[in-house]
């Protein structure tokens, strides 16, 4: 007996065939088929094996909630854990099973199953604990081998774009609610998105039998017109082949839309949209799933939901076999008796566990009509056979067993409405003692849930449920549907989560979660250890932790728990339902922004310069800066570092400097702000003059520096680190606009209307006087720390006299437009100066030699203005400025902190490392006493040997002392303690 | 004035333009000042656009404003910056080398800003002539509504950033 | 991710705002006269309700102004947005989820309902 | 009576069709009175629970949980074990919960699956290098096994890793050999099996509504079951610790914002080491079930939803995508969010208070799960003998007073 096509089903193109390869065998399917169904087609039992006992599993399903029939595609880099009942197959397809080794007949881990009688829950926990150390040599190897279901996928550059909408409407579920809900609001002014996770719209009615006709036309047609009516309604947007996965907070929906349903995907093109969806609404119309009964060895291939069977006729044309046997505890199997016998594939035998006064008289009739077999009051006690169902055993009403051949077994426990997506949007559910499942009950967002999503299971309710839902949306009201169905309107169920085995054996199991190998056995052990409340026994025992999420036993395991603790399910309560509804893609959550979009590249205005001139960059922030410049090709960082620092102490160097942080202020109150927000007084500064400023944070610590320009009390431009430029605006807009609205001040960044060229060396004042002829650079006209405009090209220019190398140096600031003409001026005059170009590197060398710190890597966030023997820059006179107070608080008072000092090697051939530690002798056996550490140390070509600076405990009453430094490759080595200063300490030169 | 692409019926032009960035809180000298240099009033609500021949003026915020100006020489608007700057109260800054100006329009402007930006562009959050300031592309932009045409800044140095993830949605 | 109603630019996505702690949390004005304890107060210590929480929100992707905001942490719903100058609104007017305890759980919104009193 | 476990008692017992294991706990209803309560069941409270008894031998002490024991941060962290912290003090108490770590699977008799598989912090810019060489430097001399790795070593490590074609490529790394992971839930199950054998009483379902006080002591607390009354409270409830606090008047510098983190389907092993990396906000390792674990940063803002946005996410997996091309074609399975206590230091707080017989241990922000054996252990100290264990003293309440932090930012995988 094996499986036939159903010629009539609309949607499978039957004279387009499609070859694909499964385990390195061809066969045959149709366009329009899933891997599931093609393989149906072909009588193919067994798909994969099960994640602990590698027991043989076939095809459960016919849909997302798939436990078993997860499979490898080779054809797309072999994209793991697949699932068979949702993926088309195109030409050229290839396939692998999973989780079994050497082959799918014959697994050698099926061994797990013998042994599984030691294989209980909670397994781990109590075992491989002895002898010690074989946890991480023996065991865990072996465990982390037999892990995972499918092999690592192929590295994959995957570029899948984002879409974001935003509507007034959202319905999930292209089904008959959602198509009904839509069709009455086509002719409002709402825009309206409907999403449906098929290719076609219609769920109930074109994956099942149950309604014969609609509105007086049969099911392709109503659905047909339904879908014209919407494409000609110009607000209604339908998206189909996606499937909404989080519903996340305030009606924020994302869905992921596969773009190549039933083709290869081609290389570099998308093959996913991920869908970021706001609504006003959420129309929940996601419909409900079955759920299995749990009876001996229901793992078995050729055991199928028989809703799934249904769907497979309908929805994909193949009967997976011309006579199943039929279990079911509710009325739903009705339609999949009578498609059967429409296509004269009578079922083998009909099971049902409710007694014969329950069950309709329609079933009844046609099951007497067509003499079928029956049991009622009836379970099926187990199945048995080699790898597939073989043999069914079925216990009547008086106990006794009889014994069907059978190969295929089709099954009902019953429906949960499909609450996924309403908890997540955190809404909260009820249990109906009726229907005997979760369904949603009061919802937290503007979510609407409509049809059998809701619990509503009865047809001729549906028009007004949703009339009375929609009213406020003054929807076009659907009043009443007339339906001719293939079963009784009111599906009732009869409580049966488990059935009895015959007889006791270690062996013999029945599963709750098909894909974790979790049988009710465990669940009864677990609550025996003390795991009773839910979420417990979840993690004991792994139920509906798999890639399905329990969507067809979770709620059996309540039930069986509810049982055994004896207390009401709604009292056991659910554990909580985690996004995504199905697992989601990390390539398409990812989207565009990888690689070359992951963040930007920002660059100065003579970036391209720099290029071209040897220039090696160094990520700083998003910025790239210049770190070194090559003058041959093969020069590395130390030998251009040692170049270019004795150049500029020699002739003259400029560095760009435009990534640095400015900031313009300004306001009738300006100064009184500039005052707070700085630790320096700028009272008694004189117009055009300029200063070096600390800024501490509200704890007193070092969070930036920068140099201030006063162009009068009223208008200040402020510099800050290249780190801290966003950060130091935002501190200024913050202050300003909560804690000092009063003060009439403003802020505009100007990072990026200037470029700054800091150019220093004793050659400089030569270079620029050639520059700029009619700028005067004498000491009286232009003094240290003073600034003035002047015109350039008929265009403004600032020029400040200040050096952060120590040496004689000026600050240009020039506008972007004409940066480069003066970039390359400076060199045209100052090239035979000896001008050169200098990275961050050198600037690092330079200003350690003249002890300046850099703010992050001299400071860390923890040492104040005294502690970096910045006494200096704090504004005694001043009342307040953020984080004074924090200044005189008990431990930053204390006299023993961490204290800025110079380092020098004893013996000059050591090369003093960065972080490496201040320690008192040479002995590094742990645990050892750190002093501090070094911020910064350089080889110092200006002075012939390596040296440092550090922050070490007591630092300013070490000075002149020795102490030792740790390195990271031999062992401790002496120092000398001495000023941070290295060069020009009375700063004659800058003067000069 | 450069094409930067313009396929399946969406145009994106990068202009050279002139910008003022004026802070300060709203008072008539203010806008007599402004009136008298550039010709257009300073918008009173939030957000709202002015809008004359070659020029636009959006009200940014309670206490900022940017003047775009579609062609004015340079040296021009440094002395009416300067002239503005007089009053202590007020920081007028020349913002026109800084940014980068693109002009986006064709029927599926929309649709493409809607991979890379959450921007609701519905007219009931986002109303003709009015400007607003968000993300694009993860990059700080403002979006001036102009009609048919959708003139879009952002800071030069993250320029290119934002210039290639356009085409790049137009194109993929 | 939220929505947050700037006074200014109208409902935006959260992803444009920053998150600037509590609000109305005043410095003090003198404050070489208050005591270490006192100061340590205003540097470090904020509160941290379950339930309702007024907080200062940046549009720092948007129009950069401050404003603060009215949100209940045990649902992040959000009650009321309004400016800095403008004063504490009273309890009385906002819908609270009314938590039975301090920590217990609103009926709905909360992320931990299997928290049940059995 | 003692449970053991083995595989000779799993065998034993498979013959009986495992119906007769015993319950590892007892959750029984409280009683009136009890020398010390423990609030918050989660790895922490459970483990001082069990030090107390075992190493202090005080047995009549309640643990009050709100929910189910192990439902708060303890089942939803990353479970990623380390010590390679900067400060000294921060070195010397998360050393001690390695070495507990190391010795806990044979105290409890139950496997806690300590991995030490290694962790590598990543280094993507010079700044990042300066700043792991420095902590690097620290921890040698602190005695952890702690060092710098090449990006050779890294590839070797981690073949799936693309350490070039990235927009920071990656410059290197720390190492240390002895960090890796742990099953959380097996941490809490052993430490509340063993706690309840010695005589605690684990309460569950139990919420706490306020803590009792009498002039400046501690008298009891008041709960959904009633008043339990005791002179000695310890409250460990991680996020929800400062609303405790609230109730007995005392004010503590945490933060509570909800932290994410997600599975991804089940695959055979491609990823051995715990990978962290501060710059892109986003750590990884892979469970011995298969599923890659990925840490995401904080949301923003306050919350106590247990959830987060999607945009956190998807920040977190668009660097992952790129530093593991192997993930492209990977799936999320599950994806979710914690509650975490944040302190200003980024450094726990585990102090006594102005009042009298009350104690906290909190402020574990992002990283608490690797502290769990040693915060309880010393914390247990604290409130047995009333005064911190030297190892805890620097982590005191009145730091914040005085200004002597314990400053770990830079320590935390997630910048906050």
């Amino acid at each position: 007996m094996s499986a036939k096509d159903n010629k009539d089903s609309p949607y499978i193109a039957f004279h387009q065939s499609v070859k694909f390869t499964f385990d390195g065998v061809k066969y045959k399917g149709f366009k329009g088929d899933t891997i599931a169904s093609a393989l149906i087609r072909n009588n193919i039992k067994i798909i994969g094996r099960s994640f602990k006992y590698h027991r043989p599993r076939g095809i459960y399903t016919c849909g997302i909630e798939e436990p078993n029939a997860l499979v490898q595609i080779l054809s797309e880099y072999s994209e793991p854990n697949t699932r068979a009942t949702v993926k088309q197959i195109y030409e050229g397809l290839k396939i692998e099973s999973q989780n079994r080794w050497p082959s799918l007949e014959n697994d050698l881990s099926s061994v797990n199953n013998l042994l599984s009688p030691l294989f209980s829950a909670g397994f781990y926990n109590k075992t491989f604990m002895k002898p010690r150390g074989f946890w991480k040599k023996v065991y865990e190897p072996l465990i982390r081998k037999a892990a995972g279901l499918g092999k690592p996928p192929k590295p994959f550059k995957t570029k899948s774009t984002q879409l974001h909408h935003h509507v007034d409407i959202v319905i999930v579920g292209g089904g008959l609610s959602g198509l009904l809900a839509a069709k009455s609001l086509a002719k409002t002014k709402l825009k309206v998105l409907l999403i449906e996770q098929d290719s076609y719209l219609g769920g109930i009615l074109k994956n099942s039998n149950k309604i014969s006709t609609i509105e007086s036309k049969d099911r392709a047609s109503w659905i047909k017109d339904v879908e014209t009516e919407i494409e000609y309604s110009k607000n209604i947007k339908v998206l189909k082949n996606t499937l909404a996965t989080t519903y996340n907070y305030i009606n924020y929906l994302i869905a992921i839309e596969d773009l190549t349903t039933g083709m290869m995907p081609l290389e570099g093109h998308a093959d996913q949209i991920l869908h970021k969806i706001r609504a006003d609404h959420i129309i929940l119309a996601n419909g409900h799933i079955e759920r299995l009964i749990s009876f001996r060895n229901n793992d078995l291939p050729g055991i199928m939901l028989a809703g799934s069977f249904e769907k497979y006729i309908q929805r994909y044309g193949v009967i997976p076999n011309i006579s199943p046997v039929i279990f079911s505890n509710n009325s739903s199997s009705f339609s999949l008796i009578k498609i059967l016998i429409d296509l004269n594939c009578k079922p083998q035998a009909y099971v049902d566990s409710r007694s014969g006064d329950k069950i309709e008289s329609s079933l009844l009739d046609i099951i007497h009509k067509e003499n079928i077999p029956l049991f009622t009051n009836a379970h099926v006690e187990g199945c048995d056979g080699k790898k597939q169902v073989e043999e069914i055993s079925i216990r009547d009403s008086e106990g006794i067993i009889t014994k069907l051949k059978s190969k295929m077994l089709c099954i009902s426990g019953g429906f949960n409405p499909d609450v996924h997506l309403f908890t997540q949007s955190k809404g909260v559910l009820t249990w109906d003692d009726k229907y005997l499942t979760f369904k949603p009950s009061k919802s937290f967002q503007n979510t609407i849930v409509i049809g059998s999503a809701g619990g509503l299971f009865q047809y001729s309710k549906l028009a007004n449920d949703i009339d009375s839902k929609l009213s406020f949306l003054n929807h076009e009201p659907i009043v009443n549907i007339n339906f001719e169905l293939n079963e009784s309107d009111n599906y009732s169920i009869e409580k049966l989560w488990e059935t009895k085995h015959e007889k006791k054996s270690r062996w013999s199991k029945s599963f709750i979660d098909l894909q974790n190998d979790v049988t009710t056995k465990d669940l009864r052990q677990g609550i025996r250890e003390g795991f009773d409340r839910i979420e417990h026994l979840k993690r004991f025992t792994t139920n509906s932790m798999g890639t399905d999420q329990g969507k067809i036993s979770s709620i059996n395991a309540l039930g069986i728990v509810s049982e055994i603790l004896n207390k009401k399910v709604s009292e056991v309560g659910t554990t909580i339902y985690r996004p995504p509804y199905a697992p989601l893609s990390f390539a398409s959550i990812a989207g565009r922004s990888t690689y070359n979009f992951y963040d930007p590249e920002r660059k100065t205005s003579i970036h391209e310069w720099h290029k071209k001139n040897g220039a090696v960059f160094e990520n700083v922030g998003q910025w790239k800066r210049p770190w070194y410049f090559q003058s041959y090709l093969e020069e590395n960082l130390d030998q251009a570092v040692q170049r270019e620092a004795l150049q500029i102490r020699k002739y003259a160097g400029v560095l760009d400097g435009s990534t640095l942080g400015k900031i313009e202020i300004k306001g009738s109150d300006a100064l009184e702000f500039m005052n707070l927000m700085y630790t320096n007084n700028f009272s008694k500064m004189k117009p055009m003059s300029a200063r070096y400023a600390l800024m501490l944070g509200e704890d007193g610590m070092i969070m930036d520096d920068g140099i201030i320009s006063k162009i009068n009390d009223n208008h200040f431009i402020a510099t800050t680190t290249t780190g801290g430029a966003a950060k130091v605006l935002s501190h200024m807009e913050e202050f300003s606009q909560t804690e000092w609205p009063h003060l009439n001040v403003f802020m505009n960044s100007i990072t990026e209307q200037f470029c700054t060229f800091n150019i220093s060396g004793p050659k400089t004042r030569l270079i620029m006087e050639k520059v700029f002829k009619h700028i005067k650079f004498d000491n009286e006209s232009f003094p240290f720390m003073t600034f003035n405009n002047f015109t350039y090209l008929d265009s403004t220019i600032r020029i400040l006299r200040a050096s952060f190398t120590g040496e004689l140096g000026y600050e240009i600031y020039v506008r972007p437009s004409i940066a480069l003409k003066l970039w390359e001026d400076l060199f045209r005059f100052g090239k035979d100066e000896g001008l050169i170009a200098y990275g961050t590197e050198t600037m690092h060398l330079l200003r350690a030699e003249k002890g300046y710190i850099i703010v992050g890597q001299d400071t860390d966030g923890s040492v104040t203005p005294q502690d970096m023997d910045l006494e200096w820059m704090i504004g005694k006179s001043k009342k307040d400025f953020i984080g004074k107070r924090s200044l005189t608080r008990s431990d930053t008072i204390r006299s023993d902190r961490k204290q800025l000092v110079g380092i020098k090697p004893i013996n000059q051939k050591n090369i003093i490392e960065e972080g490496q530690h201040i320690i008192l002798s040479s002995n590094v056996k742990p645990p050892v006493k750190m002093l501090g550490h070094v911020t910064s140390s350089y080889m110092s070509p200006n002075l012939g040997h390596s040296f440092g600076m550090a922050v070490i405990k007591d630092g300013k009453n070490l000075i002149g002392s020795r102490a030792y430094v740790s390195s990271s490759s031999r062992d401790a080595y002496e120092v000398e303690i001495m000023k941070s200063v290295f060069i020009d300490d009375e700063n004659k030169r800058l003067v000069s | 004035m450069k094409n930067l692409i313009s396929s399946n019926s969406v145009d994106i032009k990068e202009l050279n333009l002139n910008q003022i960035l004026v802070r300060g809180l709203y008072t008539p000298s203010l806008n007599k000042q402004i009136k008298s240099q550039f010709k257009i009033s300073l918008p009173q609500n939030n957000l709202q656009i002015n809008q004359d021949k070659n020029i636009i003026c959006s009200k940014n915020s309670f206490d900022q404003w940017s003047i775009i100006l579609f062609q004015q020489l340079e040296f021009e608007i440094d002395n009416a910056i300067a002239k503005i700057n007089e009053d202590e109260k007020i920081l007028a800054t020349n913002y026109s080398e800084g940014q980068i100006y693109l002009e986006i329009s064709g029927e599926n402007k929309i649709s493409i800003l809607n991979k890379i930006t959450h921007f609701d562009f519905r007219e009931k959050h986002f109303p003709l002539s009015t400007s607003a300031q968000t993300l694009i592309g993860r990059v700080d932009c403002n979006i001036y509504n102009l009609g048919n045409r959708l003139l879009v800044t952002c800071n030069r140095s993250f320029g290119d950033h934002l210039k290639d993830q356009l085409i790049d949605a137009i194109k993929f | 991710m939220l929505i947050i109603n700037c006074p200014y630019c109208g409902p935006r996505e959260q992803c444009e705002f920053t998150n600037g702690g509590e609000a109305h949390v005043a410095r003090p004005s003198d404050p070489e006269k208050v005591s270490d304890k006192e100061w340590s107060e205003y540097v470090f210590f904020r509160s941290n309700p379950k339930g309702i929480y007024f907080e200062r929100w940046v549009h720092s992707h948007g129009c950069k102004k401050w404003f603060n905001a009215v949100r209940d942490t045990s649902t992040d719903k959000v009650l009321k947005v309004y400016e800095i100058k403008d004063e504490k609104p009273s309890l009385a007017d906002l819908e609270n989820s009314n938590l039975t305890t301090p920590s217990g759980e609103p009926e709905v919104g909360s992320g931990n309902f299997t928290v049940r009193k059995i | 009576m003692k449970k053991k476990y083995s595989i000779f008692n799993i065998a034993r017992n498979a013959f009986s069709n495992h119906e007769n294991w015993q319950k590892m706990w007892r959750s029984p209803e409280p009683k009136k009175n009890y020398d010390v309560i423990i609030i918050g069941g989660g790895g922490h409270g459970l483990g001082t629970a069990y030090y107390l008894a075992k190493e202090h031998g005080l047995t009549n002490i309640a643990v009050i949980e709100k929910g189910w024991l192990g439902g708060g941060n303890t089942g939803r962290n990353t479970t990623i074990i380390r010590s390679n912290y900067l400060w000294d003090e921060s070195a010397n108490l998360y050393e001690h919960s390695l070495k507990l770590w190391e010795g806990l699977t044979h105290d409890l008799n139950y496997n806690v699956m300590f991995s030490q598989r290694g962790v590598m912090n990543l280094a993507h810019t010079e700044h990042d290098i300066k700043e792991i060489k420095r902590r690097v430097s620290a921890n040698t001399l602190n005695g952890i096994d702690s060092k710098w790795i090449s990006k050779e070593e890294i590839k070797k490590l981690v073949p799936i890793m693309n350490t070039d074609n990235l927009r920071y490529p990656v410059l290197g790394a720390s190492f240390q050999p002895r960090g890796g992971t742990a099953r959380h839930d097996t941490v809490a199950w052993g430490y509340a099996m063993r706690a309840d054998e010695m005589g605690v009483d684990i309460i569950q379902n139990c919420e706490v509504h306020k803590i009792l006080t009498e002039n400046g002591k501690v008298i009891g607390v008041e709960t959904s079951k009633g008043i339990i009354q005791s002179k000695k409270v310890g409250v460990v409830a991680s996020g929800h610790t400062s609303v405790l606090a609230e109730s007995a008047g005392i004010r503590l510098p945490l933060q509570s914002k909800p932290l994410q983190a997600l599975v991804s389907e089940p695959i055979k092993p491609v990823i051995d080491t715990v990978v962290m990396s501060n710059a892109v906000h986003a750590y990884v390792s892979q469970s011995d079930k298969g599923e890659l674990v990925i840490g995401a940063g904080t949301d923003g803002y306050n919350s106590f939803t247990q959830r987060g946005g999607f945009d956190v996410v998807e920040n977190t997996i668009r660097a992952m995508v790129e530093l593991y091309p192997v993930f492209g074609k990977m799936k999320m399975l599950r994806q979710w969010g914690g509650i975490v206590d944040i302190s200003p230091d980024a450094s726990p707080i585990i102090s006594k208070c102005d009042i009298q017989g009350l104690y906290f241990n909190c402020g574990w922000g992002t990283g608490g799960f690797k502290a769990t054996p040693g915060s309880a252990n010393v914390f247990a100290h604290t409130v047995a003998k009333n005064e911190p264990h030297s190892i805890n003293a620097a982590f005191s309440l009145d730091r914040f007073v005085s200004g002597k932090l314990v400053d770990e930012h830079g320590a935390a995988a997630v910048a906050h």
